[in-house]
Order: structure tokens, then C-alpha cells, then sequence
């Protein structure tokens, strides 16, 4: 997918074709860099059973990434992920341990991140507030909600089979990270191949000439946050079966790390630009810093430090190679 | 199996020196940053080596964290959980990698070698029986106690809370006002209690579930003229606290001394891997501080009081 | 044409605008098959007339007859199943995509039913390009074309929209004189497949090479309908401000070559290539060439917009080498850009905020600003532009497009600059509101200000100027002195570089 | 100042005074209202003492959020602020400690904020990296090193006369209120009665039409960040000074406190509409929610739910009030 900014900056296309090529692909450079770096920073980064733990650590924020990615697409932002990914985790354990069956669990939750995420994007859409508000309150409110169906109390006892989703493995692959890579997929084509994925970068690129060409602008928006609150749904109840808790204060903070990473990922906060295959370079990425930072056994507060560092670094790097630093 | 992990993980060259891993909860606050400077002096008194991960509180975070520790290699896991439950992963993990793992500060639900802690509940009553004497003593308690609370959800929120309770709910003359969620944080204690003073400007004793909420509650009562007037309770024998107690202005705090569960954990940790057994949980023990002994635990140089 | 039947009928559109009237009681019929002009002058409500049409805005009252049946237009989606297209005053295209996205969006060609046919896509859009005779690669994103194409772009979009009628809201204010030819090909083509087109523009020779009749609003109020065969475009003018016009040349007044306010030597940045030209006190010089061929670039050369690679600058005399448009503005040079909505306005502040932008400093007593005068200057302004506008409070993006442009020069009028670059500086202005601009324009050069006037209306330029450079593909190619004005020595110098 | 857009919709001014008044002042309306109902829910919210601890509660959000309004005026974010505060408070704690003057501990810890501001400002205008992402660095970065520089210990033993910036009086009246207040006045003013305050207006209306019109776009984007990071470090050493202590964890969470109260206060994210004034009314209106639930004693989970829906109950009206919902 197109996972930076479609030619900006490229005007005849055939003479830039090798600064088209880094351009679209310079996240996945930047990536390799890394592994490089990382890998002579410590012998036990380049394993194989590294990879797949970097794989299923990255999957409940991969997830959620894919919502947020939609959702900036069409220029908004959603902070409520970690918040839903919390109450979802919440009401799937509560009806596992009330005896419900796992794939009707499974689908009221889901159920349920979805409809607080058609709430955020009902409000934001229909009474014009922002969504970086809509969904700031959204967040505290979810969460309050999850605190209060429990009073705060975690659930414990939920069903072994449960587990296969968050903790299980296909061979030696962790089963959460095969879901990450499937809706990675299954997201790139549609957002290509759909004329909803393509009226979606009509809306981000500008509402107001989608809306005077026929698109249903705010179904369009409505239905990014619904998409968001389902995939962070699905986060959080991957994150339970993971834990084999259902905890209410879980993903809190999420919400960033997600978003930092669909910008590394090269989708553009302003709308209309991007893509979740760049997303999932990004938050590939910013695992692999954390996993490095622990390898090396770098101190928690310089993890934080250079955390920031590196996030700019890596921004201000794909703007070098786009060669866009320029304005 | 220990020591086969030990083999295959130190550096050939290397003398072999253990490794000890540490996942902390988190370093944000003082109470965990003592504990674990103590633990790593521990370490490096008796030639280990320390290795520690911080999970900013997160418990998906610290799940990766030991992931990664395991990944790097640690002859052995100190282990203060988020959640009691939710290291499930990590546990087993730690389990496929033989790696024995003691918990520290708070404990597990899944089996580990052993855990080096308190009991929260306990410090929570001996605070509440402190607050009935100070209310009047048993029988004959009488007031209206502001309670600040932890942080939402928290199981040792819930622990100062449910053992303060056991104490002074028998009382019929004490009434207590539950306040807010503060997360342990003195900024955001200030605020609500200014608040909650507004609204009960006939309290008589101030609980909070750490000594930095209740510092914060001073501030606001020196700012009302009611320091001295209104009693005020703590739990961790912060050495600010304590300094007030001789004032007058602060009267209790239960022990919690964090350079002493640090330096136990590594000591059994090492044991762990010497092979020797241990209880289930090891109890660092507490005490109530108050005008009586307050003077005994000054100590310029620490954040917290340290255990007798 | 005759008797033919009626394809659209507005009767009594009303639509008012939490105060402003914008139209009142407006009737409109066209036929099937002709090319129907909408003239008026700016604010007159042509725009919001097209817009309830498209069921942009709700009309207040009214009633609207499409193809014999009562429409009840609710929104865009609803007016585009009936057949009505509409190429918007500003463009409604979603520079992100590609060229094909952009003419199918809304209607996108699918396979399985749930997917989008790429290849359908591309090979339709490819014909309709092609067929409209410009050479743009359907994949490449719109950013990347220049204003012109993209009008086409709009053109192919509503092509595609198989409509019986095409609303253009003044297509030809961005395209050059080739490209205008490619759209009064495109509008005949159409005519003859018995498709309507409602035509705006403000250019008035346009209206009759194109056109069969012209419809004419003031102020909200239906004025008149005509056979553009009929009437003479003096008549024309008169139905559309209310009176005549006078037109004067500008007289010769021998321009004094001593004193250079502009000498650029030997100057090169991305799309020039070594610019010798030089601007004198009192004078007004024109610039004139195709799209792209480098007039935009050379004004924001001088003014500090694009960086020089090579060559020297001279401001009165002075070398200068700016680094920003501040620095520029200091050295007493103005620039309207030729994106009003882009380059010139902050469309979501006021009439106000807008127009004292560059003259701050100016209104300052102490560092803090003096209201008083700078509010009793841009009220002046406001007026001598006749800016329709209910006060200066007024938010600019609820203008006519043509009262917005002129709230861009009123913003250089009050800096009192004194060299003034004008990039396209009438687009989308009124034939009153043109000739009151062409005397600011005239009075400052009398004055003794310096100006150059970049423009693609040949016949502004040769009413406008003391001097024209013409150029071509990054070079000037020719100079041309006010006597020796010729349209077709012009043309033919900017077609082929001399 | 003009806390709403002036204007918008206005047409002909005469027949809109009413609602150009309201639109005006919605807030103002919406703060009374809200004072009605607390008077009514709680017999003690309205006694003059309470009113001047909502000021001193305050003020430490408020002075922040004067920085976020004019970070937002010209369409930027700034996710840092509770960061850059806890560092300053850091700062000027250590050199109180150390021995440092008052003025002097005060003067350093105020550049020390913004300095950090100018690098936000710096990375996010000169590579152009979204605010966002650039601040969220800068917030990650900024705690990390707050934490690091007395590795994560708070700093006591302030001097006494310290305190009074804090916690001090004069006459009834919190010290920390006062300074609130003043800056606002000021804010206000600057915005209104100089050029660099109109400038922001236009860089945040339209940065390319400002640049075109001789304004120096990125010195004042980058100021806008400077002086978010020297208010949000005045902001740590007022808490600082409160709290008597310095705490490397204070004020997280702040920025989204304080991006809500500046867009309740009428300030649009967009940017180029706002002002101060409507942020001091949105800030007192947090603090008053807050307020009212500690004095009728809601439970803490009801309070983060309903937090959330007060907010955007509060935005609702606000365009309700402003006649803008339809759109
Ligand atoms: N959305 C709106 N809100 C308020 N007023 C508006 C709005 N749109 C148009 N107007 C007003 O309605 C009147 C008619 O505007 P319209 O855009 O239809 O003029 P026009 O004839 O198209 O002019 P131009 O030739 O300049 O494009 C103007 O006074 C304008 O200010
Ligand atoms: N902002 C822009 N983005 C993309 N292309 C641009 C931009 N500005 C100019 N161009 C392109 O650069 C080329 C030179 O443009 P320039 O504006 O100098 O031409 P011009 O002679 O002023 O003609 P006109 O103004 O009529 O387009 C054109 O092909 C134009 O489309
Ligand atoms: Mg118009
Ligand atoms: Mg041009």
C-alpha cells in the first residue's frame, strides 16, 4: 500500500523513480537499519525465537494500530483505544467467567468496543467536536466503565481454551501474531482494492470535495471508529487471553504508543496519506527499540529518554530519504 | 536445571558470574527506586550481577520485558508483578527457560519459588487501630475520618483499604468519608482534599494509603490553620512523615521499608539458586511508627525509614 | 434551437444566509441542448444558485423542475442520480488521489461487487483523457498537475457522470488560451449529444463564443433572460452593474528608464533560467505567457518566495538577497498571490484580520495596536474596492469569490508598498469590480509605483500596460512596447519562444 | 478576547447582537449554569473559600494552559507540558536544595522549560514533524530525564519563603491564583493589542498565506513552543512550591487536561480562532466539575464517566448555543 504520501514532492515520476522507491519503502530501510544496529548490540537479537517474541509482543498494539491507522486516514485520531481495548478485555472475561460460551464472548465484546467506538464517532461526526476531544472523553469514560463493572477488581478464572488466542502457537508462531499479520492483509486490500478503502483517502484528503462528489462523508467517518473500537475490541481481548486476567486498568496509555507508531509509519496525521502496511513497519519498530533498549539492559529512565530520541530520529531520517526536509 | 541455564547464558570468557533479573513494576516512584537500589547494591555486595526492567506500571510492558530478559539470558527472575495474575506468561515462560523466579513487594497468584513481601492488609489495620486510639480508643472512638485512596483497581489499594476498614468499621462512632483516587500522588491528594475539607470541615483524622497523599493533606490543613487539629495517618514511614510526627502536625505511619525487602530478595534469590527452599512467603515485617518511636527511625540519609 | 423542451426549471429560489439574502425569488430555464450563461456581478448569487441545484445548500423556497419532473434535491448524491454534474468555482478535486480516482470517485467501476476494478478504471479514464485531447498520466496523484489540467480533470469528472446537465462554474479563470480551446471543443461535442450546460464565467467574449443565452442576476434578483445573439456586450454590461462602462486605454505617458525600483540580472532558480528584466518607477509592466511558462515563478523570485540559484537582485538600486517574503515586504515590495484560497486568505478569520496581515507594524503606538485607525483604514479600503461584505467582521470564507480577491489587493493597498507584483490579480472578478481594479492599478503607477502584472487575459494586459514580457518555458522570449502592442505578435511569441 | 470566532455566521450585526453576544459568551453561560447547579447539588460549593481554592487548584493547569492556547491558535499541540513541569520543578527544587537563590532557581528553571519548548518547536518546524508526535517525543524524553536527574527520588527540604509562590496568601487570596490571573490578563492583551499576537492568529488561519504576506511563520511557531515550555515550567515550579516538594512524576497526564480546558474555552484545534479568556472559563469549568463531585462525595469511578460525558455535554452546547451544529 501506499504507506507515504503519493508523490508529493514527485512531479515527473519516471525520472524519480529510485526516490519514489526509497520514498515508499523507507520505513522498511529504516527497519533493516535497525535490525542491523540492534543485531551487533546483542548476539541474542538476530534469533528466530527473538522474532517471534517480537511478533506476539507487537500484536495487541498492532492491532489497535490498524484502527488508528484508519482513523487517521480520514484525519482524525482516537484516544480512546487503550480504554476500550480495557472494557472489551473486561466484558469478554466477565462473560467467560459467567459461563458464556468463548465465541459468543468473543462477539459481545467486540460488539462492545464497537459501539463506544460509533458513540465517539457519532458525537464527533454529527456535532462537529473534534475527535481529539470526542474520544479524550471517550477515553476517561471507558475507562471509568471498566473500573465500575468489576469495582476495579480484576477477573481471574477464565477458561484454559481461552488462552489459544493470546498465549496459543501454530507450530512455533504465536497465534496473536498470525491475527496481527492476517488483518494487516486483509486491511491493505481493502483499503486498495474497496471503493470504501478508496473514499476513505477522499475523506482525509478533503472532506468537503469528497462530499461534493457523492461520498457519504460522515458514514465514512462514523465508520472509522467503529472499525477502531472492533480492532481494539479485539486488542484487548487478545491482551486477556494473553494475561489470563481481565484487567481494567490495561492498555492505558496505548492510545500513543499506537499513534506514534501509524506516524512512523508514514500515514499523515493531517488525513489522506498512508497505510497500514507502513504501520506495521512502525510498530515493528518500536518494539524492536524496546526489546534492543532490554537486551542491552540500557537503564529504565535513558530507555525513556532515548525512546523520544529515536522516534524523532527515525521521523526526521524519512524525511531525509523522501527528501522532503526541504518544504 | 538452574545451573545448566547459568552455563549455557554466561559469556564463555567471563568468570561465571550470575545474573539476576529484575522486573520492576515501575520506577516512578521513590518507594520501588529504593527498593531497587537496594537490591542492586545487595547484588553487587555479594558478587551477582543485576540486570532490571521497568514496566512503567504496564502490565503488557512487563510481560515483554521478561520476555526479553529470558531472551538475554538471567539465571534467575525478581519478579514485583503489576498484577498477580497476569504474569501468567511470563511465569511460564520463565518455567519452559527453568528460570526460578521470587516475587518481591507484591505477590503472584501462579507458583514461584517464594515471595519476599508484606502484608498490606496487615499495615492497613495496624493504621486503622492507630487512628480508633487516636479517635478516642476502642469502644469509645468517635469522628469522622477522610480516607484518600490509591490508585483505581490497585490490589494494594484494596489491601490498606479493606485492613484499615477491618479496624475502625467496628467502631459506631467513627464515620469515614471515602475520597478519590489519587494514585498515591501528593498533587493530586492537595486537590481533593482541599475539596473534601470544604465539604467536611469537621474532620478529625485523615487515612491515606501512602505518607505522600497524606503530606498532602498537611499542606492543605497548615494552609487552614488545622495542622495539629486534625489527626493524620500514613502508610510507608516516608522520613518526611516521620520528621512531622515529633511536630506534632502528623501523628502515624506504618513501615514499609523498601531498602530491606531489596536486599532480602537477592539474598533469597541467590539462595533460590544455591538450591535452598523457603516458605511460601517471607514476611519483611512492619511496625507502627508513631510519637512514641519516631525519633529512633530519623535518618537524614534515607527517602524511607529503614526496619530496626 | 426553437421550441425545445425545458430540461430545468428553477422558479422562485429564494435561499438566505442567516441575514444575507442571497437570492431572492430567482427563476432559471434551460433547454435540452444548449449552453445557458449565468452572468452577474460578484455576490450576485450565481454560485449559490448552482450550489441548491446541487443540493449543496437547502433553498429557503423555490421550487425545482428537472427533466419534466418536480426534483426534490436534497443533497450532492441526490442531484448526481437525477443527472445534474457540477464542476465547482473551487474545485472539488481530492489532490491525494490519482487522476482516475478522481473522475470515478463516488461511482468507481467494481468487480465481485465489493471490489473496485482497477483495471476498468484505469482503461475508462484513460479514454475520457485521452478523448479530451491532454496528455496527464490517469495514475499520477492531482497534486502533481498544474491548475489547468486539473479544471480538466474536473471537465473528465463530470463527463464521466453520464449527466444531462453540467454546471461550470467559471471553468476558464484558471486555464489558458490552448486548454480554453479544448473546453469550447468539449462543450460543442456535448451540445450535440443534446446535453445541457449552464455556463459561468466573468469573462464576457467568452459568453458569446460559447454561449446561447445568457441569464443575468444582481443582487440575489433575477435581472433579465437573452439570446446572447441578440444583445452587444456593451448591452450585456449594462444588464449586469446597471449602467455603462467606460473603457480607456491607458494613456502613453513616456516612462522615464532612470530610476530601476526592479533589476534582476542573470537570475536562475528551478524554473528560470537566466531573467534579465528590469521594472521602472511609474510604470506598469505586463508579463504574459502559456501555463507554466515561469511568470508566477519569476514574481516570487523577486519577492522571496522561491530561493535564486544564481544572479543578482537589485531592489531601488540596492542588491539585495532576501530570504523571506518579510524581508521583501520590507524593502517595500507586495505580492498577490494566484491562489486566493491557498496563498492569499486565511479564510477562517475576518474581512479585517485579513487585510491588516502585512501592515501590523504600521497601526502600532508603542508596540501595542491602535484599533481605531487601523479599522478606519480597512473600512476605507473595503469601500473604494466595493467589497460586498455586511462589515469587516465578516468571515472572508462567506464571500463571493470575487469579493475575496479583492480583499487580497486591499491588503497590499493598506501596506503602501510600492513595488506590487499582481499574479492573475482579476481572476474571478467582475467586469465592474475588473475596471475599478485596472484604476488602483493605473493610480499607483501614477504615483510613481513600480508594478508588474502577471496575467493569461491578453486583453487585460494590453489594456493595463506600459511594457510586456512575454515569456516561454522559464525565459523571457520577447519584449513588446505599448505601441507595438499586436495580439497575434504576442501569441505567436508565446507559442513558439519567439 | 475573542474566544469565539468573531463573527462566524455574523452577517449583518445589528440583527445578530443577541447572538453574537452568546456566541461570545456561551462559556461564560455554560460556567453559570454549571454554578447553579453546583449551588444547588452542594450547600458548600458556593462560599468564597471554596471559590478560592477552585483558584488555587487551578492555577497550575491554568498557567499550562495558557501556553497550550497559544500552541493551539496557530494549529500546533503540545503533549509535553506536564512533562516539561515536572523537569522544571526538578530543576529549581535541586538548586533550591543546593543552596541557589530563590530568583535565580526560578530564572533557571524557566529556561530550562524553554529550552525544551524551543526544541520541540525547533524539531517540529524545521522537519517538519507533526507537533504531536514532536511533543510526545519531547514528553517521553523530558520524564525520562526528570525521572533520571535524581534518579526518580523526590527533592525535599525547600526553603520555607519558597512556598509562597505555592502556597502563599495575600489576603485571602492564593498567591498562585493571582499569578493565573495575571498572565491571562496579559495573554489576553498580547494576543489582542500586538502585531506577534495577530501574527498567530494568521499563521494559524493559514501559515502559506501568512508567509506570503511577509510574516515569519517558523519564528513564531517556534515561539509559540517556547512559550508553552516557559509557562509549563512556571506551572511545575508553582507546584513545586504547593507541594513543597519536587516530584519527578508530577503533572503527568496534565497535557490532555489541559488541551481540553482550551478547547472548552472555545480555542479551535484547527487553529486561528481562540483565546485565553475562554480557556481561564474552561479551566475553572474542569476544576469546578471536580470540584462539585469531591463536595457531594460521587465515587471515583463516576467521576472519570461522567468527567467524560460533562465535557463533551459542555462542547454540545457550546455549538448548540452557537447555532454551528448544523453544518
Ligand atoms: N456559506 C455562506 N454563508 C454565508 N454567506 C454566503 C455563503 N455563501 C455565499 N454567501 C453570500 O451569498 C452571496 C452570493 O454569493 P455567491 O457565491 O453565490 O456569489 P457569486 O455570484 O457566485 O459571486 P462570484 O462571481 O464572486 O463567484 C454573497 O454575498 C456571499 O457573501
Ligand atoms: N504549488 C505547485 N504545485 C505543483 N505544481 C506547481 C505549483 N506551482 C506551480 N506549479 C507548476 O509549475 C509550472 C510553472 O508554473 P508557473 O505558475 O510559474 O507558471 P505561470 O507561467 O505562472 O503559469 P500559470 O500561473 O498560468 O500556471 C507549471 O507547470 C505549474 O503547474
Ligand atoms: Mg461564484
Ligand atoms: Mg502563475
Amino acid at each position: 500500500m501506499s504507506n507515504v504520501s503519493i508523490g508529493t514532492g514527485a512531479k515527473k515520476s519516471r525520472t524519480l523513480d529510485l526516490g519514489y522507491f526509497l520514498g515508499k519503502y523507507n520505513l522498511l530501510i529504516l527497519l533493516v537499519v535497525f535490525i542491523i544496529i540492534a543485531s551487533t548490540l546483542s548476539s541474542r537479537f538476530f534469533t528466530i525465537q527473538n522474532f517471534l517474541n517480537l511478533l506476539q509482543q507487537s500484536s495487541v498494539t498492532g492491532i489497535m494500530a490498524i484502527g488508528m491507522t484508519f482513523v487517521i486516514l480520514v484525519a482524525g485520531i482516537d484516544l480512546s483505544v487503550g480504554s476500550i481495548a480495557a472494557l472489551s478485555g473486561m466484558v469478554v472475561a466477565m462473560l467467560l467467567a459467567a459461563g458464556w460460551s468463548i465465541p459468543l464472548a468473543i462477539i459481545l465484546a467486540l460488539a462492545a468496543g464497537g459501539g463506544l467506538g460509533f458513540v465517539s464517532g457519532f458525537l464527533s461526526t454529527k456535532f462537529s467536536i473534534p475527535s481529539f476531544i470526542a474520544t479524550l472523553a471517550m477515553m476517561v469514560s471507558a475507562r471509568g466503565l471498566a473500573l465500575l463493572v468489576t469495582n476495579g477488581q480484576p477477573i481471574y478464572g477464565l477458561p484454559e481454551s481461552f488462552s489459544f488466542l493470546g498465549a496459543g502457537f501454530i507450530g512455533r508462531v504465536p497465534v496473536s501474531g498470525l491475527v496481527w499479520i492476517m488483518l494487516t492483509i486483509v486491511a491493505a486490500l481493502a483499503l486498495k482494492y474497496t471503493p470504501y478503502g478508496r473514499n476513505l483517502f477522499a475523506v482525509g484528503g478533503n472532506p468537503e470535495a469528497a462530499h461534493l462528489s457523492g461520498v457519504r462523508v460522515n458514514r465514512h467517518l462514523i465508520s472509522v471508529f467503529v472499525i477502531s473500537g472492533i480492532l481494539s475490541g479485539l486488542a484487548g481481548i487478545v491482551l486477556t487471553s494473553w494475561l489470563t486476567v481481565g484487567q481494567p486498568t490495561a492498555s492505558s496509555g496505548a492510545e500513543l504508543n499506537a499513534i506514534a507508531a501509524v506516524v512512523l509509519g508514514g500515514t499523515s496525521l493531517a488525513g489522506g496519506v498512508g497505510g497500514v502496511v507502513g504501520t506495521f513497519a512502525g510498530v515493528l519498530l518500536m518494539s524492536i527499540i524496546t526489546n534492543i533498549f532490554n537486551l542491552v539492559g540500557l537503564a529504565s529512565y535513558y530507555q525513556q529518554i532515548f525512546m523520544g530520541l529515536i522516534i524523532v530520529l527515525a521521523l526526521i531520517l524519512n524525511k531525509f530519504v523522501m527528501g522532503e526536509n526541504a518544504h | 536445571g538452574a545451573a545448566k541455564t547459568a552455563e549455557t547464558n554466561a559469556p564463555k570468557d567471563a568468570p561465571k558470574q550470575v545474573v539476576i533479573g529484575f522486573s520492576q513494576v515501575t520506577l516512578d516512584s521513590p518507594f520501588y527506586v529504593s527498593l531497587m537500589d537496594a537490591a542492586k547494591a545487595e547484588a553487587e555486595a555479594k558478587g551477582a550481577k543485576l540486570v532490571y526492567v521497568d514496566a512503567q506500571n504496564n502490565i503488557e510492558k512487563q510481560n515483554k520485558d521478561i520476555q526479553d530478559l529470558i531472551t538475554k539470558g538471567i539465571n534467575v527472575l525478581i519478579l514485583n508483578p503489576s498484577n498477580p495474575t497476569a504474569v501468567a506468561p511470563s511465569l511460564a515462560a520463565a518455567k519452559q527457560a527453568n528460570i526460578p523466579v521470587v516475587t518481591v513487594d507484591r505477590p503472584t497468584d501462579g507458583k514461584v519459588a517464594t515471595f519476599v513481601g508484606r502484608d498490606n492488609k496487615k499495615m492497613g489495620e495496624l493504621a486503622g487501630k492507630e487512628a480508633v486510639l487516636l479517635l478516642g480508643g476502642e469502644g469509645k472512638a468517635k469522628g469522622k475520618i477522610i480516607e484518600l485512596q490509591g490508585d483505581a483497581g490497585g490490589k494494594v489499594m484494596m489491601d490498606r483499604r479493606d485492613g484499615f476498614h477491618l479496624a475502625v468499621d467496628k467502631e459506631p462512632g467513627i464515620k469515614v468519608i471515602q475520597g478519590p483516587y489519587c494514585d498515591y500522588t501528593r498533587s493530586k491528594a492537595v486537590k481533593a482534599f482541599q475539596d473534601l475539607l470544604q465539604a467536611n470541615p469537621d474532620v478529625n483524622l485523615v487515612y491515606a494509603h501512602n505518607d505522600d497523599m497524606s503530606l498532602g493533606a498537611l499542606q492543605v490543613l497548615e494552609q487552614n490553620q488545622l495542622a495539629g487539629k486534625v489527626k493524620i495517618v500514613g502508610v510507608d514511614g516516608l522520613m518526611e512523615a516521620i520528621k512531622a510526627i515529633p511536630t506534632g502536625k502528623y501523628d502515624a505511619t506504618v513501615l514499609n521499608d523498601p531498602q530491606l525487602l531489596g536486599k532480602t530478595v537477592v539474598d533469597t534469590a541467590l539462595g533460590v539458586l544455591d538450591g535452598k527452599t523457603y516458605d511460601a512467603f517471607i514476611d519483611a515485617g512492619t511496625t507502627l511508627i508513631n510519637k512514641d518511636n519516631a525519633a529512633q527511625y530519623i535518618n537524614d540519609k534515607l527517602t524511607f525509614a529503614a526496619s530496626k | 434551437m426553437g421550441e425545445n423542451k425545458l430540461i430545468l426549471e428553477m422558479r422562485g429560489i429564494s435561499k438566505d444566509f442567516s441575514g444575507v439574502q442571497a437570492l431572492k425569488k430567482v427563476n432559471l430555464s434551460v433547454e435540452a441542448g444548449e449552453v445557458h450563461c449565468l452572468i452577474g456581478a460578484n455576490g450576485a448569487g450565481k454560485s449559490t444558485l448552482m450550489k441548491v441545484l446541487a443540493g449543496v445548500y437547502s433553498m429557503d423556497e423555490g421550487e425545482i423542475i428537472f427533466d419534466q419532473k418536480q426534483a426534490n434535491i436534497t443533497n450532492p448524491i441526490s442531484s448526481n442520480r437525477l443527472g445534474i454534474a457540477v464542476i465547482y468555482q473551487e474545485l472539488s478535486l481530492l489532490p491525494n488521489l490519482s487522476v482516475a480516482e478522481n473522475i470515478f470517485i463516488g461511482k468507481y467501476p467494481r468487480k465481485y461487487r465489493y471490489l473496485l476494478d482497477w483495471a476498468e478504471l484505469t482503461k475508462k479514464s484513460r479514454a475520457l483523457i485521452d478523448s479530451l485531447g491532454i496528455k496527464i498520466d490517469v495514475m499520477e496523484p492531482v497534486s502533481c498537475l498544474s491548475i489547468g489540467h486539473r479544471q480538466i480533470v474536473e471537465l473528465a469528472k463530470a463527463l464521466a457522470s453520464n449527466a444531462k446537465l453540467i454546471v461550470m462554474d467559471e471553468p476558464s479563470a484558471t486555464l489558458s488560451s490552448e486548454e480554453f480551446e479544448t473546453l469550447v471543443r468539449v462543450i460543442q461535442e456535448l451540445k450535440n449529444k443534446g446535453i445541457s450546460i449552464i455556463y459561468i464565467s466573468h469573462r464576457l467574449e467568452e459568453l458569446f463564443r460559447v454561449g446561447d443565452k445568457v441569464t443575468v442576476l444582481r443582487d440575489g434578483q433575477y435581472v433579465a433572460t437573452k439570446q446572447l445573439k441578440e444583445i452587444t456586450q456593451d448591452q450585456l454590461v449594462e444588464l449586469i452593474i446597471g449602467h455603462a462602462l467606460s473603457k480607456e486605454k491607458k494613456p502613453k505617458v513616456p516612462i522615464s528608464t532612470i530610476e530601476e525600483l526592479v533589476t534582476m540580472k542573470d537570475i536562475h532558480t528551478n524554473k528560470l533560467t537566466s531573467i534579465n528584466l528590469s521594472l521602472y518607477k511609474g510604470e506598469i509592466l505586463g508579463l504574459y505567457g502559456l501555463v507554466g511558462s515561469g511568470r508566477t515563478e519569476i514574481l516570487r523570485a523577486i519577492y522571496g518566495a522561491d530561493p535564486l540559484q544564481k544572479g543578482e537582485l537589485y531592489i531601488n538600486g540596492g542588491k539585495v538577497k532576501f530570504r523571506s517574503p518579510a524581508e521583501a515586504m520590507k524593502k517595500g515590495i507586495a505580492l498577490v498571490p494566484e491562489s486566493r484560497k491557498t496563498q492569499g486568505l486565511l479564510l477562517n478569520l475576518s474581512v479585517w484580520e485579513n487585510a491588516v496581515v502585512p501592515s501590523l507594524k504600521n497601526y502600532t503606538w508603542f508596540g501595542l495596536l491602535r484599533y481605531s485607525t487601523m479599522f478606519k483604514h480597512v473600512n476605507e479600503q473595503v469601500e473604494q474596492l466595493m467589497v460586498v461584505t455586511p462589515s469587516i467582521r465578516a468571515s472572508v470564507k462567506n464571500l463571493s469569490g470575487g469579493n475575496q480577491q479583492k480583499v487580497v489587493i486591499a491588503k497590499w493597498l493598506l501596506k503602501n508598498s510600492n513595488i506590487l507584483l499582481f499574479d492573475e490579480p482579476t481572476q474571478g472578478i467582475d467586469i465592474g469590480a475588473k475596471e475599478e481594479v485596472y484604476k488602483i492599478i493605473k493610480g499607483l503607477s501614477d504615483k510613481g509605483f513600480g508594478v508588474i502584472v502577471a496575467s493569461s487575459e491578453l486583453a487585460e494586459l494590453v489594456q493595463l500596460c506600459d511594457r510586456m514580457v512575454v515569456m516561454f518555458n522559464g525565459n523571457i522570449a520577447g519584449e513588446f512596447q505599448q505601441e507595438d502592442f499586436r495580439d497575434d505578435a504576442i501569441l505567436h511569441c508565446a507559442v513558439t519562444g519567439g
